[in-house]
C-alpha cells in the first residue's frame, strides 16, 4: 500500500447502495413460496393492494425509527404518540363528539404533537443522560396516557366524514392513497438521508459517537432531530391509522413498536446505527407485511402466527449477518 | 392494553366432560329474540311478565322474585355477617382500561348508584396488568375504611389473592365475568358475597342466529373471536358453532382472533377480504369493537351492502347503525347487556351486604353464583335501546328495590372451544 | 526556521506587529484532589511551531482539551488572535481558529473520504450545499483538492475503511488544514488585522511508521506558512527537528521553555522526568549460545495479508518484525495468537504443530499478545486496575472456586510496585489511569503468569513518554532473562534494532529480509530500503 | 472494586450504591403519608408479593445486560415454564417444577448458543425467540387457561408461609439477588461476565471464554425467568398465555434498570435490583395513594419510571449514553 506519487488511491468507493440487500431475496422467496402455496388469492393485484396497504403504516414509522436507529438510539414510544396523535386527530376533525373541525389544521396538530413528544424524549434523554430505550419506554406510556385523558369517559369518538375513512384505502391511482403517502415520505426520507447534513451526521455518530464528539459534531442537537422526525412520523402514521379505522382509539397502534423495530433490523439497519438506510427499512417492512398477509392466506393457524414470523425474523437477521461473522466481531 | 369486554377467563373442570346446557341457555334464538321484549316490559314494570312463554323469561321472573324475597327476609332480621355504618364504607369498582365503551359504561354505573347511596367511590384502573389491579385494590383497603368492591377481573387468577385482601380488611366483593374454579363464593366465606356472569353462549347465539337468518341459512362467514384463551370468547364462540350445527349451510370459512381490538380486526379483515373475496357473505364477531374494526375494512373494500354483520355488547355507535339501517342492514344484532347494569348490580349486593340489608349465609346458590338477563338488539327493536344508552328509566331504582332483580339462572356449564 | 515566517503565503510581513496567535494566561484545570493544569501561561506567535513535551500525566492533554474546548479552566484566560475567547464546546474553538488532530484518529470508517472532510468542516463551504443539499460532485472536487495540497491522490469517494491506516493519517491531516484555512478565510472575512489559525498536532506521529513521518514533517512547514502549530510527540529527535521552540511541562506546570537551537536530547529528557538522563538501554542479552526454539512459524499464509511467512522464535530472544503499516506484520501476529483465521502453513509450539487455533489455546499454550489500541483491545476500562491484572490468570487470586480479593491485592500492590504504577489505586478502574500506566498494567496482566512462553508486542511503547518506555524495555528485557520469547512490533527502527535478537522485515505481506543481529549490524536505513 | 481502598470511594459510587435504595424509600415514605395505613394494612406483603416474580424476571435481564445483551424472551420463558409446571404438576408432583426450570433453562442457552455462533444481536434473536415461545404458549395450553389439578401445595406454601409479614417467595427471590451478586464479585466466571460487558474485544484478546460466558448468561437469564415461571403458579395456580405473568417484560426491565444496571454492560448490582424490582411494584400503588386520575396514571408510570432510572443509571465516563 505504499503511495507512488502518481497512481489514484482506493477504490473510487463504488457506493454499495444495494449490496447485500440480502433481505430482497427473503422477500422474494416469500413471495414464491406464498405463491406456490396459494396461487388463487396469493399473486393478485387486489392482495397486492393489501399487502401495500398493511405495510403504509409501519412504513411511515419505519423512516423515522430508521434515522434513530442509525444513531445507535431506539424508540419505543412509537405506540403512545401514535394514540395521543390519533386521537388528537379525531377530535378535532368532524366527529362524533366534539364540535371542533379544523380540517387539515388537526393533521398539523395532531403532527405537532408527535414531533413534541419526539423532542421531549430526545431532551430527557441527553439531558439527563438516560438511555434511550427507557425514556422511550416511558414515553410509550405517558403517549398512551395522554391519548386516555383525551378519550376521556365519554362515548368512542368516531369520524363523520365517511370519505375520510374510505380515503388511505381507495386506490385512484393503482395503489392505495396510504400506501402513496408512505412512499411519499420514504422518498423524502431518503433524500435527506442521503444529501443533507441532517441525513449523513447520524451515520457518523452511529460510526463512532466519542470521534464525533470531538470532532465537534452535536450530538445532541441531531438526536433532538432524530427524534423529532420519529415522532413526527409515528404520528402521521396515528393519523392515518385513525383515519382507517373511523374512530379514535387509545391503541390505534397496538403492536407497531415491535413490528417496525423488527422490520429495520431485517431490512438491515442494525440496533447498533451507522450501516443501513430508510430504502432498507422500506424492504424490511415490506417483508413482514407480506409473512403477515400470507400466513392468514396460507391458513396457518392464529396460534402459530407469531411462532412463524419469530422464525423469519431470526433467520432473516442471521442470513443478513452471516457474511461478516469474524473471531473478534462485537455484537451487542 | 387490549380492549376486554371480559378478560382472560378460564375453563372449569366441568370442561372436560361433553356439553351440559344449563336450562337458561336452552333458549332458540326466536326466544332469545322474544323474551328481549318481554325484557324490556319486565324492566319498566316489575310485575307484567306473567304470561310469558319462554322459558328464561319464566326463570328469570322465578330468579327475580325469589332474590326479593330473599332480599325482603333478610331487610330487617338479624344478619349473621359482620355489618358496618354507611360512613364506615368505600365503594370500590375495577376497569381493565380508561378508553374502552363498556368500561367507560361500567364506571358510569359504579358512580350513579355511588351517588344514589350517598357513598364515596373510588376507581382502580389496572391498564390490562394483573399486578396493577391487585396493587390498586390494595392502596384503597389500606386506606383504613371497609371496602364495598365490584370487581372485573383482568385474569381469573387474581381473584384468591383479591379476596385474601378483602377478608382482612372485613369489607364485601362481587366478582363479574372470571372466576377460577375452586374460588366459590360459598366457598370463600361472608365477604365474597357473590359471582355474576352473562351467558357467553346465549350471547353468541344472539348474533349467529340472526346472522344465519338475515343470510336466509345460506352463505359463508367468518369468525373473530376475542383474545384466544378468553373463557368469554370462548363461550361466545360457542354460541356461534351451536347455532352452525344447526344450520349446516352456513359454512365458517375462517376464525381470526383479534384479541377484541379494533384495529386489529381492521387489520385482520383487510387480509381475510383479500384471502376470499366476494366469497363473504357475514361476518361473526365476540364484541362491537371487533364488529367495527370489521365493519370499516368492508366499508373501504366497498362491499358494505353484500355483507352482514353481527356483534356482541350493543355498543352504542353499534346501535345507531342497526337504527340507521346503515349499508342496507349491514349490522343484524348485537347482544345487549351493560358495564352499567353489572357494576350497579354488583356493588349493590355487596353494599347490602356490608350495611346487613343482606344475609349472607341466607342468599340462594343461585344468588352467590349465577347468571343475569342479556338482550338481543336487531334492527327491529334498535330504536328502544337508543336513549340514555340503553338504560331504562328507573332501572337503578328497581334495582335498588331488589338487587337480583335481573338474575336469571345459576352458572354457566360448557365445554372448551374446539 | 525562525525566517520561515518569512514565506508566509498570505505574502504577510513577518511578526509585523500582528498579536500572538494564543496567549494563555494562569490556567488551571483541576479533576478532584488530582491538579491536572497548574497555573500555566503560554504565548504562541503567528506562524510558529511549538514543541510541547512532558511525560504521560504531565497535563499535556488536559491543556489540549482546554484548548479545543473539551475541558473549561476553573481559573485563567485564553486569548486568541488578540481577542479573549470562552471555549464551549469543539466547534467554538474551530470558529476562534483552533484544530486539532487527534492522536487517536478521528474519523468514521462507514462514510467517504470527502464526507470525512466536510463532517470536520463546522460550516461546510457555500459551494458544497445547493437549497441545503449536498452536491457531492463538488464535495468530491474539494476533497481531492485539499488532499492534492497535501501530495495525495487518494479518491475523495472511497470509503474511509477501505482505506490504510497511513493514508486515513492523511485524510485526517487534510481534513485539519482545512478546517485551519477555513477558519482563516473566516477571519481574513471578518477581522481587520488578519487572525492566524492553529494547528494542534497531538502525536500524529506516534502511530506513523518514518518514511510516513517525512510526509507529515514536510507538511507541517507548508503549515507554518497558513498559520501556527502546536506539535506534540514523544520522539524527542523528530521534535527538535521540526520545532521553533519547545516548551516541556511536568506535574501541570511548565517547566521550560526554549528556542530549539540551545538544548540537547539529554537536557529534554531530565526537564521531563526530573531525574537523571536517560538509561541508554544496552543490547539485550545477546546471547550467541543456541537457545531452545519455543514456537516455529513455517510458511504461514492468510489470502489477501501475508503469504509463506516463515520464522523461529528462540527462548530468551526477541524477534523484531518491521515493516510500514499494512505490510502484514499485525496480521501475522494475530493468527499466531488465534485471534485471527490462517488458510495456510503451521504453527508449531514447543515442537508441536498446533490445529484448530483459538485465543484460548494459544494462552493455554503459552503465549500472550499485547494488542497497540490499547483502550479497544488491551484493557477493560471499566474494571479495577486489580481485576484488570488477573483477568487473564484468575487462578492466580483464587482461593478454592472463589476469587480472593485479598490475595488479587497483594498481587496488585506487588506489580504496582514493580512497575511504579501511579496513582497507587489498585482499586481505581483502569480507564482512570494514564495511559502509560494502563500500558504498564496491561503489560504485567501477561507477567504474571510466570511461565510465560512467546509475548507479542504489538507497538508496546505507543504513545509511552521516555520514562514510561524506559520502564517497559526493563520489562522486557527481564522477562527475556527469565526465558520468555518475544516478537515485537515497534514503534521506531531504533527500538527494533535496539532490542531485537532478529528482525524480520516485511513488505506487502511478504518477508524481504531477515538480519540475525548476533552476526550483522544493519542500519535504520538498511531496513527502510527493504520496508519501501 | 469494592476493594479498592478509601480513595476509590467517590460521590458517583455512593450514588450509584444507594440511589436505588433511595428512590425506593422515598416513594414508600409518599405511600405511607398519603395512606397511613398502608404499612400495617398488610401492604408490605402485597408489594412483596407482587416484587417477587419482578425481581426474578428482573434478575434474570440484568445477566443478561451485564454482557451488554437485551433478553426480551425471559418474560414469555417465565410463562412457559408456569404453564408447562401447570400441566405436569399433577402427574410429575415434585419432579415437575425442576423439569420446567430445566426446560427454560435449556431454552436461555439455546439463545446464548445461537448469539454468539452467529453473531445476530441479541435484541432482534430474543425477540424472535419471544414469538416463537407465545406460539409454544398457546399451542401447549390450546389456547385455555391451564389450571393445577393436584400437588399444588407442593409450590402454594411459598406464598402461604410469611416471614416477617412478608411470603418466603420474596425472601428466597432475595436470596437468589445476594447469590447472584456474590457470583458476579466472587467468581472467575462472574469477573468474565462483568469484563465482557465492559470491553469484549479485550475480553476476548485476554483470552476468556465469551462464548461460553454468554451462553452462561443467557442460561442464568432463562434459570431465573424459570423461577418467576414457579412464583406466577404459587400465587395463581393457573397460567395461560395471556393471564399472569404475561406482562413480566417491561416491568423486569424497568426494575433491572431502576435497580441502576447499565443498559451499556458492565455495570449490574443484583441487590440493588431488589430494590428496583420493590420500587416498581410501589408505582401503581403510589399512584393511585396520591390520587391520580385514571386516564392520567399512566403518564405518572411512565414519568416516574424516566426519572427513577435517571437517579439511579450508572453513567459511562465517555459520557456517551445511547
Amino acid at each position: 500500500m505504499n503511495e507512488k506519487a502518481t497512481e489514484e488511491i482506493g477504490n473510487g468507493g463504488i457506493r454499495r447502495t444495494f449490496a447485500g440487500f440480502g433481505e430482497i431475496g427473503i422477500l422474494v422467496l416469500l413471495i414464491v413460496v406464498f405463491s406456490i402455496l396459494n396461487p388463487a388469492k396469493f399473486p393478485t393485484v387486489a392482495n397486492l393492494n393489501t399487502i401495500l396497504n398493511t405495510a403504509a403504516v409501519p412504513t411511515i414509522i419505519g423512516v423515522g425509527a430508521t434515522f434513530v436507529v442509525l444513531m445507535g438510539r431506539i424508540d419505543l414510544s412509537v405506540e403512545g404518540i401514535m394514540g395521543a396523535a390519533g386521537l388528537a386527530y379525531v377530535l378535532l376533525s368532524p366527529n362524533s363528539r366534539t364540535s371542533a373541525n379544523w380540517g387539515f389544521g388537526a393533521i398539523v396538530v395532531a403532527i405537532a404533537l408527535g414531533a413534541g413528544l419526539g423532542v421531549a424524549t430526545a431532551l430527557l434523554h441527553t439531558r439527563l443522560k438516560v438511555p434511550s430505550f427507557i425514556v422511550s419506554l416511558g414515553m410509550w406510556y405517558v403517549g398512551l396516557g395522554i391519548a386516555a385523558v383525551l378519550f376521556g369517559q365519554e362515548m368512542q369518538p368516531f369520524l363523520s366524514d365517511t370519505d375520510t375513512s374510505v380515503w388511505p384505502t381507495s386506490a385512484p391511482l393503482g395503489i392505495s392513497n396510504s400506501y402513496l403517502v408512505a412512499l411519499g415520505v420514504a422518498a423524502l426520507g431518503f433524500l435527506v438521508e442521503r444529501f443533507t447534513r441532517l441525513g449523513r451526521v447520524p451515520y457518523a455518530i452511529g460510526n463512532n459517537e466519542a470521534v464525533a464528539l470531538l470532532t465537534g459534531i452535536p450530538v445532541a442537537r441531531y438526536c433532538i432531530y432524530a427524534f423529532a422526525i420519529a415522532g413526527a412520523c409515528s404520528a402521521l402514521a396515528g393519523v392515518i391509522a385513525s383515519m382507517s379505522l373511523g374512530a379514535g382509539a387509545a391503541n390505534v397502534g397496538v403492536g407497531m413498536v415491535f413490528f417496525t423495530l423488527a422490520a429495520v433490523v431485517i431490512g438491515g439497519t442494525p440496533l447498533s446505527g451507522g450501516k443501513g438506510g430508510v430504502l432498507r427499512t422500506l424492504v424490511g417492512v415490506l417483508v413482514l407485511s407480506t409473512l403477515y398477509n400470507g400466513l392468514i392466506l396460507s391458513g396457518v393457524a392464529p396460534s402459530l402466527q407469531s411462532g412463524v414470523s419469530g422464525l423469519v425474523l431470526v433467520t432473516a437477521a442471521i442470513a443478513a449477518g452471516w457474511s461478516q461473522r469474524d473471531r473478534l466481531r462485537i455484537v451487542k | 392494553m387490549e380492549w376486554y369486554t371480559g378478560p382472560a377467563g378460564h375453563t372449569p373442570q366441568i370442561a372436560k366432560s361433553r356439553l351440559i346446557r344449563t336450562t337458561s341457555n336452552g333458549s332458540t334464538g326466536k326466544c332469545s329474540v322474544r323474551n328481549l321484549t318481554i325484557w324490556r316490559k319486565l324492566v319498566s314494570s316489575a310485575a307484567s311478565t306473567v304470561k310469558v312463554r319462554c322459558f328464561l323469561t319464566r326463570k328469570f321472573l322465578a330468579a327475580a322474585s325469589f332474590g326479593a324475597l330473599a332480599w325482603a327476609s333478610a331487610a330487617h332480621a338479624e344478619v349473621s355477617q359482620p355489618t358496618y355504618p354507611k360512613s364506615n364504607l368505600l365503594l370500590v369498582t375495577t376497569v381493565i382500561n380508561a378508553t374502552n365503551p363498556y368500561m367507560a359504561s361500567w364506571i358510569q354505573g359504579s358512580k350513579d348508584l355511588a351517588a344514589k347511596l350517598g357513598v364515596p367511590i373510588e376507581v382502580v384502573q389496572s391498564n390490562g396488568s394483573s399486578q396493577t389491579e391487585l396493587a390498586g385494590i390494595q392502596a384503597q383497603a389500606a386506606k383504613g375504611k371497609k371496602i364495598v368492591l365490584v370487581m372485573n377481573p383482568v385474569a381469573a387468577s387474581n381473584v384468591p389473592a383479591v379476596v385474601q385482601t378483602i377478608n382482612a380488611n372485613g369489607g364485601y366483593m362481587v366478582v363479574w365475568w372470571n372466576m377460577p374454579p375452586g374460588t366459590e363464593p360459598k366457598t370463600s366465606g361472608d365477604h365474597f358475597v357473590a359471582f355474576g356472569t352473562y351467558n357467553g353462549i346465549t350471547a353468541g347465539e344472539c348474533g349467529a342466529e340472526h346472522l344465519v337468518e338475515a343470510l336466509h341459512g345460506k352463505g359463508n362467514i367468518i369468525a373473530l373471536p376475542g383474545v384466544l384463551d378468553s373463557t368469554v370468547s370462548q363461550e361466545r364462540y360457542q354460541g356461534l358453532l351451536d347455532t352452525l350445527k344447526k344450520n349446516p349451510d352456513v359454512k365458517l370459512l375462517d376464525t381470526q382472533p383479534a384479541n377484541w381490538d379494533q384495529a386489529i380486526a381492521l387489520r385482520t379483515t383487510q387480509q381475510l377480504i383479500a384471502k376470499y373475496g366476494d366469497k363473504l357473505d357475514g361476518v361473526w364477531t365476540a364484541d362491537d369493537a371487533m364488529m367495527l374494526g370489521a365493519y370499516q375494512a368492508f366499508k373501504q373494500a366497498g362491499r358494505l351492502e353484500k355483507v352482514k354483520f353481527s356483534g356482541e355488547g350493543a355498543y352504542p355507535p353499534v346501535i345507531d347503525l342497526m337504527v340507521k339501517k346503515a349499508g342496507n342492514n349491514a349490522v343484524v344484532a348485537s347482544a345487549f347487556h351493560r358495564g352499567y347494569m353489572a357494576a350497579a348490580t354488583g356493588l349493590l349486593i355487596a353494599y347490602k351486604a356490608a350495611v346487613g340489608e343482606i344475609d349472607v349465609s341466607k342468599l340462594t346458590p343461585e344468588q352467590r353464583h349465577g347468571q343475569y338477563a342479556i338482550g338481543c338488539v336487531t334492527p327491529e327493536n334498535a330504536a328502544q335501546f337508543q336513549a340514555n344508552g340503553g338504560i331504562p328509566q328507573g332501572w337503578l331504582d328497581e334495582l335498588i328495590k331488589n338487587p337480583f332483580k335481573d338474575l336469571v339462572g345459576g352458572p354457566v356449564l360448557r365445554t372448551a372451544a374446539p | 526556521m525562525t525566517t520561515a515566517a518569512g514565506q508566509t503565503a498570505s505574502g504577510r510581513e513577518p511578526g509585523a506587529n500582528r498579536p500572538p496567535v494564543l496567549e494563555l494566561n494562569g490556567i488551571t484545570k483541576s479533576f478532584g484532589p488530582l491538579v491536572a493544569v497548574d497555573n500555566l501561561s503560554l504565548v504562541i506567535g503567528p506562524n510558529e511551531v511549538v514543541g510541547l513535551l512532558g511525560e504521560n500525566g504531565a497535563g499535556k492533554s488536559t491543556l489540549l482539551k482546554i484548548l479545543t474546548g473539551v475541558h473549561q479552566p476553573d481559573k485563567g484566560s485564553i486569548t486568541v488572535n488578540g481577542k479573549k475567547v470562552t471555549l464551549r464546546n469543539p466547534q467554538e474553538a474551530n470558529a476562534a481558529g483552533i484544530g486539532i488532530v487527534h492522536q487517536e484518529q478521528s474519523l468514521f470508517t462507514n462514510l467517504s473520504v470527502a464526507e470525512n472532510i466536510v463532517m470536520g468542516l463546522s460550516k461546510q463551504g457555500a459551494r458544497s450545499t445547493r437549497f441545503g443539499l449536498y452536491r457531492w460532485g463538488q464535495v468530491n472536487r474539494d476533497a481531492a483538492a485539499i488532499l492534492a495540497r497535501i501530495g495525495s491522490r487518494i479518491d475523495p469517494r472511497t470509503k474511509m475503511s477501505d482505506l490504510s491506516f497511513a493514508h486515513r493519517q492523511m485524510v485526517e491531516i487534510g481534513r485539519t488544514i482545512e478546517i485551519a484555512r477555513e477558519t482563516t478565510r473566516a477571519l481574513d472575512a471578518s477581522d481587520a488585522d488578519h487572525g492566524t489559525p492553529l494547528v494542534i498536532l497531538d502525536e500524529p506521529t506516534s502511530v506513523l511508521e518514518r518514511n510516513e513521518t517525512e510526509i507529515l514533517e514536510r507538511e507541517i512547514r507548508k503549515l507554518k506558512d497558513v498559520g501556527s502549530v502546536i506539535f506534540v510527540s514523544h520522539r524527542l529527535e523528530e521534535v527538535l527537528r521540526i520545532c521553533d521552540r519547545l516548551v516541556v511541562m511536568r506535574h501541570g506546570r511548565l517547566v521550560a521553555d526554549r528556542p530549539v537551537g540551545n538544548i540537547t536530547e539529554d537536557e529534554l529528557f531530565e526537564l521531563m522526568i526530573g531525574q537523571g538522563a536517560r538509561s541508554q538501554a544496552p543490547a539485550s542479552a545477546k546471547a550467541d549460545a543456541p537457545a531452545k526454539a519455543v514456537l516455529t512459524v513455517d510458511s504461514l499464509s492468510r489470502r489477501h495479508t501475508f503469504h509463506d511467512v516463515s520464522f523461529t522464535v528462540f527462548q530468551g530472544r526477541v524477534t523484531a518484525i518491521v515493516g510500514t503499516v499494512g505490510s502484514g506484520r499485525e496480521d501475522v501476529c494475530r493468527a499466531i495468537f488465534g485471534a485471527e483465521a490462517f488458510d495456510g502453513g503451521t504453527i508449531t509450539v514447543d515442537g508441536a504443530p498446533v490445529r484448530g487455533w483459538s485465543v484460548r489455546k494459544a494462552i493455554a499454550a503459552g503465549i500472550g499478545y499485547l494488542p497497540s489500541e490499547r483502550g479497544v483491545e488491551s484493557v477493560v476500562g471499566g474494571l479495577s486496575a486489580a481485576r484488570n491484572l488477573t483477568l487473564t490468570y484468575p487462578d492466580k487470586a483464587r482461593a478454592g472456586a472463589l476469587l480472593s480479593p485479598a490475595l488479587r491485592n497483594r498481587l496488585a500492590n506487588l506489580w504496582f510496585e514493580r512497575l511504579d504504577v501511579r496513582p497507587r489505586d489498585i482499586g481505581l478502574e483502569l480507564e482512570r489511569f494514564s495511559g502509560g500506566n494502563q500500558q504498564k498494567v496491561a503489560l504485567a496482566k501477561w507477567l504474571i503468569a510466570g511461565d510465560l512462553k512467546v509475548l507479542i508486542l504489538d507497538h508496546p511503547l505507543r504513545g509511552l513518554d521516555p520514562g514510561a518506555s524506559a520502564a517497559v524495555n526493563e520489562l522486557i528485557r527481564e522477562a527475556c532473562r527469565g526465558g520468555a520469547a518475544f516478537i515485537l512490533l515497534a514503534d521506531t527502527l531504533e527500538e527494533a534494532l535496539d532490542l531485537g535478537d532478529e528482525i524480520l522485515v516485511m513488505r506487502d505481506g511478504c518477508v524481504t529480509a531477515r538480519f540475525d543481529m548476533a552476526r550483522e549490524h544493519p542500519t535504520s536505513l538498511d531496513l527502510l530500503e527493504k520496508m519501501v | 472494586m469494592k476493594f479498592g481502598g478509601i480513595r476509590s470511594i467517590r460521590p458517583e459510587k455512593l450514588r450509584i450504591l444507594l440511589a436505588p435504595l433511595a428512590i425506593f424509600l422515598c416513594l414508600l415514605v409518599v405511600v405511607s403519608v398519603a395512606v397511613p395505613q398502608f404499612l400495617h394494612g398488610g401492604g408490605p406483603s402485597i408489594i412483596a408479593q407482587q416484587a417477587t416474580p419482578i425481581l426474578l424476571i428482573a434478575l434474570a435481564q440484568c445477566v443478561v445486560l451485564q454482557v451488554s445483551s437485551i433478553d426480551l424472551s425471559n418474560a414469555s420463558m417465565a410463562l412457559l415454564c408456569a404453564i408447562l409446571s401447570a400441566e405436569t404438576l399433577g402427574p410429575l408432583g415434585i419432579a415437575s417444577p425442576c423439569l420446567c426450570v430445566g426446560v427454560v433453562t435449556l431454552i436461555g442457552m439455546l439463545n446464548g448458543a445461537v448469539l454468539t455462533f452467529t453473531q445476530i444481536p441479541s435484541f432482534a434473536l430474543t425477540l424472535g425467540t419471544l414469538g416463537i415461545l407465545q406460539a409454544a404458549c398457546l399451542v401447549i395450553t390450546g389456547a385455555n387457561v391451564v389450571y393445577v389439578t393436584s400437588h399444588l401445595e407442593l409450590v402454594s406454601w411459598l406464598f402461604h408461609v410469611q416471614i416477617l409479614t412478608l411470603p418466603i417467595a420474596f425472601w428466597l427471590s432475595v436470596l437468589c439477588a445476594v447469590l447472584l451478586w456474590a457470583f458476579i464479585r466472587f467468581t472467575a466466571t462472574g469477573q468474565g461476565l462483568m469484563a465482557i460487558g465492559f470491553n469484549e474485544r479485550a475480553s476476548i484478546l485476554s483470552g476468556l471464554p465469551v462464548r461460553r460466558l454468554k451462553i452462561t448468561a443467557f442460561g442464568l437469564s432463562g434459570f431465573l425467568a424459570g423461577l418467576a415461571g414457579l412464583s406466577v403458579i404459587a400465587i395463581s395456580g393457573a397460567a395461560s398465555s395471556y393471564g399472569l405473568g404475561s406482562d413480566l417484560l417491561v416491568p423486569g426491565i424497568a426494575a433491572a434498570l431502576a435497580g441502576g444496571t447499565a443498559i451499556t454492560g458492565g455495570v449490574c448490582n443484583p441487590i440493588n435490583v431488589v430494590f428496583g424490582a420493590l420500587f416498581v411494584a410501589l408505582i401503581p400503588v403510589g399512584s393511585a395513594a396520591i390520587g391520580v386520575s385514571t386516564q392520567a396514571q399512566s403518564i405518572v408510570y411512565g414519568a416516574v419510571l424516566i426519572v427513577a432510572v435517571a437517579a439511579t443509571a450508572s453513567r459511562s465516563r465517555t459520557g456517551i449514553i445511547k
